[in-house]
């Protein structure tokens, strides 16, 4: 974590910048500006241990305009939405939603640095944008196929016994109103959330 | 015998009530006659402007002057009668701020023409359009022109005494007329100039014999639709919009105790600039509610403020006319 | 009163106009530097002398001796009835400028303030445009005060008694200061005896002397004082009056004990069969009787019987207390009594609630067994307390080896309470040092900022320091008991971000302790309301001036004192105590009360009775005069806000000192209608 | 018969069947009346939202308009699945607080000829409908087979309670509904201390030792606690814990073995319905021993339910603090 | 500016009501704080917004007011208890009224500041200004109203003869 912070240190409103972006781009209120690095967050999150920063810390550094440091933490990707922190945050920030909010910041910004997690959103995405449900099967394969490869046998195995339990289909079902959902989707993919 | 004192009638734009309460006022017109001569008053007698632009300014002792200023040709009798009176009363509601006239003022000049002229009422005449002269063998022929906004007397002359009523009581005109003759013959002060005269000097609820406590309403009702109206008790605390409150006493609480609520045709009290300001303010002090909301659904029931708030004195108001219609020139 | 232009004090020459002057500040450069003080005052001339402006001046500093010589000086050689002075906010100077028109023999109140500088000079940067809108001030100011009547400050009589609600140590502090000072004084207190919170503690921090050693003397001072009369067991059912002139009706709910005849001897209280868990004085971590004192130093020593929990009362038999009672004292057909007293002052210290830690549900109070609120340990520690002082595990017995010690629970969390508490950083400190001094064990204090800043408060955080208890900077996440490994296995574990060494950790101890927030009781708003003062949105009464009046409220003559206005420590709360008693002294030692003459008056004669007004008084000034059919208003309980001015339809009620003629000329000087016809300006229009 | 719009969400299709065969098992007797809503689509997860914002809302929009499109009478949307819960309860949240975001959301919605004004569907998940609407006298009625001696840990996870934008439930941490209802039913229902914890969520997908570590920690908490089954009431919740168990004790070496059923399953073995009809046999883990355990004669009622916590009857032991309605607050 | 022969711009002219208590004291830490506001907003203080009498707004406009600011404490932190909630509705009221005279209710606002609000007053201003801006001049100003109201507004401007007003610069 050495990179220079995404712009001159203490040119305070270019650092302020990177803060409203996120905020701007966050679904609701982000209410960000209003953190008071309690830890609350970093303390209630399940999955902290293997984050490369608390919550709390990548809210220091997107204040501190940290732009690709922040972009670059596996945070947002590790964060399993639990929500733990969201209704114990004293200051009510929206964290979930800032970690989607950064998850696609980094993914147009291409700094992440591991490719499993985007990949599996973007496969999931895909299915949904081709048949309008989900497609376990199918997501489960192409995505183990290719991030865990090892892993296959016993996945596989589990699978086998999904599918005898009639727990997963191996063909997808499409929704009707395929064409509907296209269009809706395209434009939206138009649009731009500003404050 | 000396020459009597003179005496002058004059309309304008009004509906004649005012002449009739004069009427109305029984043998006391008599005395009007023998201590006054009656050198003008159209609709009792016959005589012609020239005959007023002839006597002397200041020569009228006495004038009461009902109707407001609506087209230049009110305009004209109110200057000339104001030069040659030396008592001028703006007499009755539409001469002290407009009364129903007034009302007109809250739309456009042209609407009303159009009203008036195009609409499947009426045959049009001259592509609808009334116009202030035309030629015909005979020469030119003028009609007076309709002015943008109807205009209580006293703001186009100065009024020395303002008697209100829609029209005002016929005995609150015979004690005025009493107090003139009076005055003329030394027995009695006149008020200062620019005094209310013929009313009173609180508001209908002090002549108002209901019942009253402390109100708090939920909800506006037009007494038609109220199932039954309690014969005793204040109609604004049964929900009845009664202007009562801020009207000027003087008719002796006529509507209310008749049943009806007050419509405030006696005008607003001594020292209030504005009516309507008046019940405004005593209507949201009623309102039982602190909510928003509520007091939104509650205002709701009012469905036409401005005229349930300025029915007889929108045109003397501090508004006095909707901007479209000041903007009709 | 109505001043027509005409009107006014002494009005001579200048066509029945006014004789005003109108005085042009600079303020050094503050408002030189943005307003053309020399265009203003020659626009003023020019423009204003139509209107009774007879002298113009602008100069340095108005507020000096010299500039209020010069007004004193015209007032004498100009005649001068009327004085506008264009220069700061009247909150700070207008009295300054009043008074100097007093001295020169003018009505203070024919004298006006025409903010220029706050309102002008300081929030415009544009001359031009800046002196504009000075010359509209000014000229709305001059049309003001031309109706401006000549006022009498009101004056009311003071009762020489004073009403104090609450018997915690503000309560009792303001009590002894006022009876010292040898006038009478009515404590008020909700529970069987005076002492409050402060009773409960053992020590206090930092000096950790002992609670009960410092507030007993106190408490007996009071109870025995020949000029204190208590009240307990008692509440405040309503108020009427004003200032120096209440009347207030007190509830003292029945005892079942006949004081005259008890002792206090406290046999009835061995014999009662029934244990109580006590939820207010022990906060529920200890046992009391049906028939009890609160505490064995309580003042007065009688006890009262718990009819709810009383088996007698429940069942209809048992009678234990009465059959054992040496002197016969308990009455069991005692009822509630009402008794009315008149004051001339009141001095509300109702305390604070303890924030329920149970609303956290995830630290586990109520659930997790050795999960203690801050009340339950002071307790705990308090030597007269349920374990003799001993800190121990729910159990009752086990030692702890290891406590945390968790800041800031209710407090500055917008899920409960926005605000900093104020105290709890230094009782949690004074909580670890009780702990590693009693039992050794580790402490563990997790915070989300350390704020210790009164006298000898940062050195004892240096103290606790020193003892080795561990600082966590985190707010604590959860506390829980289930094990992730056998490590954890039968311990609490405290979950938190250390944010200092930016990691998760997992904490492992066997006792934990809450410091929870102070909040407003719970019928605060009720409490308000009854003694006619205001609250905040969250609860705390509102000072007069947070800054400048802490212990005044709007309502005169009603004065606050201690937690009721905000968390706050002992210090400050005897101090505040100390403070309000010092105000009401004030009031007693003028004898009578001078108020501001802005009041609302009736004209009689134009009142219909229509009582449209009648509701509008939160302060009960407006009465309706049935048998004349009128409406009037009490002046010394009107205070002044106008409401009822702005309300009555017939116009029948004026405003002294902000009538309708008054506001509406200045609004007319404002838009600058009041310039000869001619002269409006057209752009203005 | 009380009617509500439905929205199953993928899961419910093939993943969570026992889910929806177990609803619709209990619909009838309970006196629901389910209508699904027409060509709903995929909530998008937790996945779209961290792709692209505006696509993930609009994609959560046309359902939430579909919905309101689809007149039965009932403006109440029950979704079964968390997750889904969650997401169009958010969608409908958010555009109401910010919105902008509205607005963009029903531009896009308007190249699909749709519409959709916030606040005009209710969004509610299952359970809550059962507890407020049904209500727990109507269904204890109903209860014809009391699962007595079951040792259920009720578990919510966390996008039920969470964030709960509405205030619906009891509690963001320790909601009492599932445990009151499965009372109900006759079970014996621990105080499960991670009953709103995470299963692990998609990182079964991407960080399978991440969520590993998550489903141990339940695993074993309810293993303290020795509890039968672990009852759910989320498709993802069930599918981590049940699926992913044997590869959990594999990453351990452990050796968990708790059915993970959905509570609807039990409601149905409550109401009397058999096993296959309540959805049992898809769970990976299999329910045999603890459907064996009902199958028992049950105790004399007066036996209190023993929670796994020690008693407190120690003399000297300090009271506790009194919860308020902690005992049967069945509202 | 407002009254310069030749405005540029329109520049709206604003009477706003403030309470002495709250929004007053907000407009003097504006001050203090030197927060800028544009300077087409002219302050009457009042007592307490429950003073506020519709006349006086009427009149603002029928003065040549281009919009009225009404401006009290939060509701509940009245310092006279409860009187803000009245003019609340009064001002409810007022809005509708005018409407009927075809004045934008937007012209007349009700703001809610407290003592420590400088900031949010400043804020509040400049928002009025830019929307009155916005709507336009109202004209009212040079409508021929009522003689009596002219009379009573002027105090009547007689022909008695004006004592020169002595007026001297710095030092007397």
């Amino acid at each position: 974590m050495n990179t220079a912070p995404a712009v001159a240190p203490g040119s305070t409103d270019a650092n302020l910048r990177f803060l409203e972006e996120v905020s701007a781009r966050t679904a609701g209120v982000s209410r960000l500006e209003m953190c008071i690095q309690c830890g609350t967050c970093g303390g209630s999150c399940p999955a902290a241990a293997d984050m490369d920063h608390t919550p709390r810390m990548l809210f220091a550094m997107i204040r501190a305009g940290m732009r690709d440091d922040a972009l670059r933490s596996n945070t947002p990707w590790i964060c399993v939405s639990c929500y733990h922190c969201v209704v114990r945050c004293p200051q009510n920030v929206h964290i979930a939603d800032v970690m989607y909010t950064l998850k696609s910041m980094a993914i147009q910004a291409r700094l992440y640095r591991d490719s499993t997690a985007p990949d599996f959103s973007q496969t999931f995405v895909d299915m949904v944008e081709n048949y309008g449900r989900s497609f376990e099967f199918g997501l489960a394969t192409r995505h183990y196929l290719k991030h865990f490869p090892l892993r296959m046998p016993s996945a596989a195995s589990m699978g086998i016994d999904m599918l005898s339990k009639k727990r997963m289909t191996i063909k997808p079902k499409r929704i009707a109103g395929m064409d509907q959902l296209d269009a809706i989707l395209s434009r939206a993919k138009q649009l731009e959330l500003t404050s | 015998m000396t020459e009597k004192p003179k005496f002058a009638m004059c309309w304008a734009a009004s509906c004649g009530g005012c002449e009739i309460a004069v009427l109305n006022i029984g043998e006391k017109i008599l005395d009007v006659d023998t201590n006054f001569d009656v050198v003008f008053w159209p609709v009792a007698m016959d005589a012609k402007y020239k005959d007023v632009e002839a006597m002397a300014d200041g020569s009228i002792t006495l004038t009461l002057f009902n109707g407001s200023i609506r087209n230049s040709e009110n305009e004209e009798i109110a200057r000339l009668l104001r030069r040659k009176s030396k008592i001028l009363v703006a007499f009755g509601s539409c001469a002290c701020e407009g009364c129903i006239p007034g009302l007109a003022n809250l739309s456009p000049v042209d609407e009303l023409i159009d009203t008036a002229f195009s609409t499947v009422s009426t045959d049009p005449v001259n592509g609808n359009r009334p116009r202030t002269s035309v030629t015909v063998p005979d020469g030119d022929l003028h009609l007076p022109e309709l002015y943008p906004v109807v205009r209580p007397l006293s703001s186009v002359v100065s009024v020395d005494y303002f008697m209100p009523g829609c029209p005002p009581e016929s005995h609150q005109i015979a004690a005025v007329i009493d107090l003139v003759i009076k005055a003329i013959q030394g027995e009695a002060e006149l008020p200062a100039s620019g005094a209310t005269i013929g009313a009173g000097g609180s508001t209908v609820c002090d002549e108002c014999s209901r019942t009253r406590a402390v109100k708090k309403i939920k909800a506006f009702t037009r007494i038609q639709e109220l199932e039954e109206v309690d014969p005793d008790l204040c109609l604004l605390e049964q929900g009845i919009p009664c202007n009562g409150p801020a009207t000027r006493s003087g008719c002796g609480a006529l509507c209310p105790s008749a049943g009806a609520q007050c419509i405030g045709c006696y005008g607003h009290a001594d020292g209030v600039i504005d009516f309507g300001a008046r019940l405004m303010t005593a209507f949201a002090s009623v309102i039982d509610s602190e909510d928003p909301e509520e007091i939104d659904h509650i205002l709701d029931t009012l469905p036409d403020p401005a005229g349930q708030f300025y029915r007889f004195s929108l045109a003397g108001s501090l508004l006095g006319a909707a901007r479209s219609a000041w903007e009709a020139r | 009163m109505i001043a027509p232009i005409s009107g006014g004090a002494g009005m001579s020459g200048n066509g029945g106009r006014p004789r005003i002057g109108v005085y042009v500040c600079h303020c050094g450069s503050n408002i030189a530097g943005t307003v053309d003080v020399t265009e203003l005052r020659t626009w003023v001339e020019r423009r204003l002398a139509a209107r009774g402006v007879v002298v113009a001046r602008d100069y340095k500093f108005m507020c000096s001796s010299l500039g209020q010589d010069l007004i004193a000086k015209d007032i004498a050689e100009h005649r001068l009835d009327r004085v506008v002075v264009a220069a700061c906010s009247p909150h700070l100077h207008e009295a300054t400028f009043r008074t100097a028109c007093r001295r020169a023999g003018l009505n203070p109140y024919l004298c006006e303030l025409a903010s220029i500088r706050e309102q002008v000079s300081w929030v415009h940067t544009d001359t031009a445009s800046a002196t504009e809108k000075a010359k509209a001030v000014v000229s709305g100011a001059v049309e003001r005060v031309a109706r401006n009547a000549p006022l009498e400050t009101l004056r009311v009589p003071v009762h020489p008694a004073t009403l104090v609600v609450g018997g915690g140590i503000a309560g009792i502090q303001a009590a002894l200061e006022i009876a010292e000072a040898g006038h009478p004084v009515y404590l008020v207190e909700r529970d069987p005896s005076i002492g409050g919170h402060m009773a409960q503690f053992d020590k206090t921090f930092p000096t950790l002397d002992c609670s009960a050693c410092i507030l007993t003397p106190r408490m007996v001072s009071a109870g025995s004082h020949e000029n204190i009369t208590l009240l307990t067991w008692s509440e405040v059912e309503r108020v009427d009056g004003y200032v120096g002139n209440f009347t207030a009706t007190i509830r003292k709910k029945a005892r079942y004990v006949d004081i005259d005849q008890c002792t206090g001897c406290g046999i009835c209280q061995e014999k009662c069969p029934k244990r109580v868990i006590d939820n207010v004085y022990e906060a529920g971590l200890g046992y009391r009787k049906a028939i009890y004192t609160p505490f064995p130093q309580a003042v007065p020593k009688y006890p009262v019987i718990d009819q709810p929990n009383c088996t007698y009362f429940i069942k209809g038999k048992c009678r234990a207390c009465e059959k054992f009672c040496p002197t016969g004292a308990i009455s069991f057909e005692q009822e509630d009594e009402f008794v009315t007293i008149d004051v001339g002052n009141i001095v509300l210290a109702t305390g604070y609630d303890l924030f329920d830690p149970r609303r956290v549900t995830q630290y586990g109070y109520g659930r997790l067994a050795n999960v203690f609120s801050s009340l339950e340990f002071e307790r705990m520690t308090n030597s007269a307390g349920p374990t003799n002082g001993e800190i121990v595990l729910r159990d009752g017995r086990t030692k702890p080896t290891s406590v945390g010690i968790i800041h800031c629970v209710g407090s500055r969390d917008r899920n409960y309470n926005n605000y900093c508490s104020s105290i709890c950083c230094m009782q949690s400190l004074k909580f670890a040092h009780l702990v590693k001094e009693r039992t050794g064990a580790t402490v563990y204090n997790f915070y989300i900022d350390m704020r210790t800043p009164a006298k000898a408060y940062d050195e004892f955080y240096q103290r606790v320091l020193e003892e080795g208890t561990l600082f966590v900077r985190g707010k604590v996440a959860e506390v829980t008991d289930a094990a992730r490994g056998p490590g954890e296995e039968g311990k609490l574990i405290i979950q938190t971000e250390d944010t200092l060494a930016g990691r998760q950790r997992r904490i492992p101890v066997d006792m934990v302790v809450l410091s929870a927030a102070l909040e407003p009781r719970k019928d605060s708003s009720e409490v308000a309301k009854r003694f006619g003062i205001s609250c905040s949105h969250d609860g705390w009464f509102i000072e007069k001036h947070p800054k400048l009046d802490p212990v005044a409220t709007m309502t005169e003559g009603v004065f606050i004192a201690g937690c009721a206005t905000g968390p706050k420590d002992i210090p400050a709360t005897v101090a505040q105590g100390a403070a309000a008693a010092a105000r009401v002294l004030g009031y007693i030692q003028q004898g009578e009360i001078e108020m501001e003459p802005i009041r609302a008056q009736v004209i009689v004669e134009r009142c219909s009775g229509c009582r449209i007004c009648n509701d509008l008084c939160p302060f009960n000034a407006i009465d309706f005069i049935a048998d004349r059919g009128v409406t009037e208003i009490n002046p010394a309980l009107c205070q002044g806000c106008g409401t009822c001015v702005a309300a009555c339809p017939a116009g029948a009620i004026e405003g002294t000192g902000f009538s309708n003629e008054q506001v509406v000329a200045q609004i007319d000087g404002l838009l600058l209608r009041n310039l000869e016809p001619t002269a409006v300006e057209p752009a203005l229009v | 018969m009380s009617g509500y719009l439905l929205y199953p969400g993928c899961s419910l299709e093939v993943g969570a069947r026992a889910y929806r065969d177990s609803i619709r098992a209990i619909e009838g007797p309970l006196g629901l009346e389910l209508t699904e809503i027409e060509d709903w689509n995929c909530c998008g997860a937790t996945e779209y939202l961290g792709i692209n914002l505006i696509p993930a809302y609009a994609l959560i929009g046309r359902n939430l308009a579909l919905a309101a499109g689809q007149a039965n009478g009932s403006r109440t949307l029950v979704a079964p699945c968390s997750a889904c819960y969650l997401n169009l309860a958010k969608a409908d949240y958010y555009m109401r607080e910010r919105p902008i975001l509205g607005e963009r959301v029903n531009e896009a919605l308007a190249a699909g000829d749709l519409h959709y004004d916030p606040g005009s569907i209710t969004v509610r998940h299952l359970l809550d409908v059962m507890i407020n609407d049904i209500g727990l006298d109507a269904i204890e009625e109903r209860v014809t087979h009391p699962l007595v001696g079951l040792r259920v840990a009720p578990y919510l996870g966390c996008m039920v309670p969470r964030p709960d934008y509405e205030h619906r439930w009891s509690d963001h941490e320790y909601p009492n509904e599932l445990d009151r209802l499965l009372k109900v039913l006759g079970a014996e229902v621990i105080d499960f201390p991670l009953k709103t914890h995470c299963c692990g969520g998609h990182m079964t997908q991407i960080g399978p030792d991440t969520a590993y570590e998550l489903i141990r920690r339940l695993l074993h908490a309810a293993d303290q606690f020795k509890a039968d089954v672990i009852a759910t009431v989320c498709p993802m919740c069930q599918l981590n814990l049940d699926a992913y168990q044997g590869a959990t004790n594999r990453h351990f070496g452990t050796s968990y073995e708790t059915p993970i059923v959905f509570f609807t399953q039990l409601v149905g073995l409550a109401l009397g319905l058999d096993a296959e009809a309540a959805g049992f046999g898809r769970e990976m883990v299999t329910a045999r021993h603890a459907l064996d355990r009902i199958g028992v004669e049950p105790p004399s009622p007066e036996e209190p339910a023993e929670t796994g916590r020690r008693p407190r009857k120690d003399p000297k032991s300090l009271p506790m603090p009194t919860m308020p309605g902690a005992e049967g607050d069945d509202r | 500016m407002t009254m310069t022969k030749e405005p540029k711009t329109f520049e709206p002219v604003i009477v706003g009501f403030t309470c002495n208590w709250c929004s007053y004291r907000a407009a003097d830490l504006a001050g203090t704080a030197r927060i800028k506001y544009p300077p087409n907003v002219r302050l009457i203080r009042l007592m307490c917004s429950g003073r506020l009498d519709p006349t006086f707004v009427l009149r603002a406009f029928a003065g040549g007011a281009d919009g009225v600011l009404v401006t009290g404490c939060h509701p509940g932190e009245c310092h006279y208890l409860e009187q803000n909630y009245k003019t609340l509705r009064r001002v409810r009221l007022l809005q509708r009224t005018v409407h009927a005279f075809d004045i934008e209710p937007d012209r007349l606002r009700l703001v809610w500041a407290s003592a420590a609000e400088g900031v949010r007053l400043a804020r509040e201003i400049e928002d009025m200004v830019e929307a009155v801006r916005a709507l336009g001049p109202l004209d009212w100003g040079n409508r021929p109203i009522r003689q009596e109201a002219i009379h009573e507004m002027t105090g009547g401007v007689d022909d008695a003869p004006v004592e020169e007003p002595v007026g001297v610069g710095g030092r007397p």
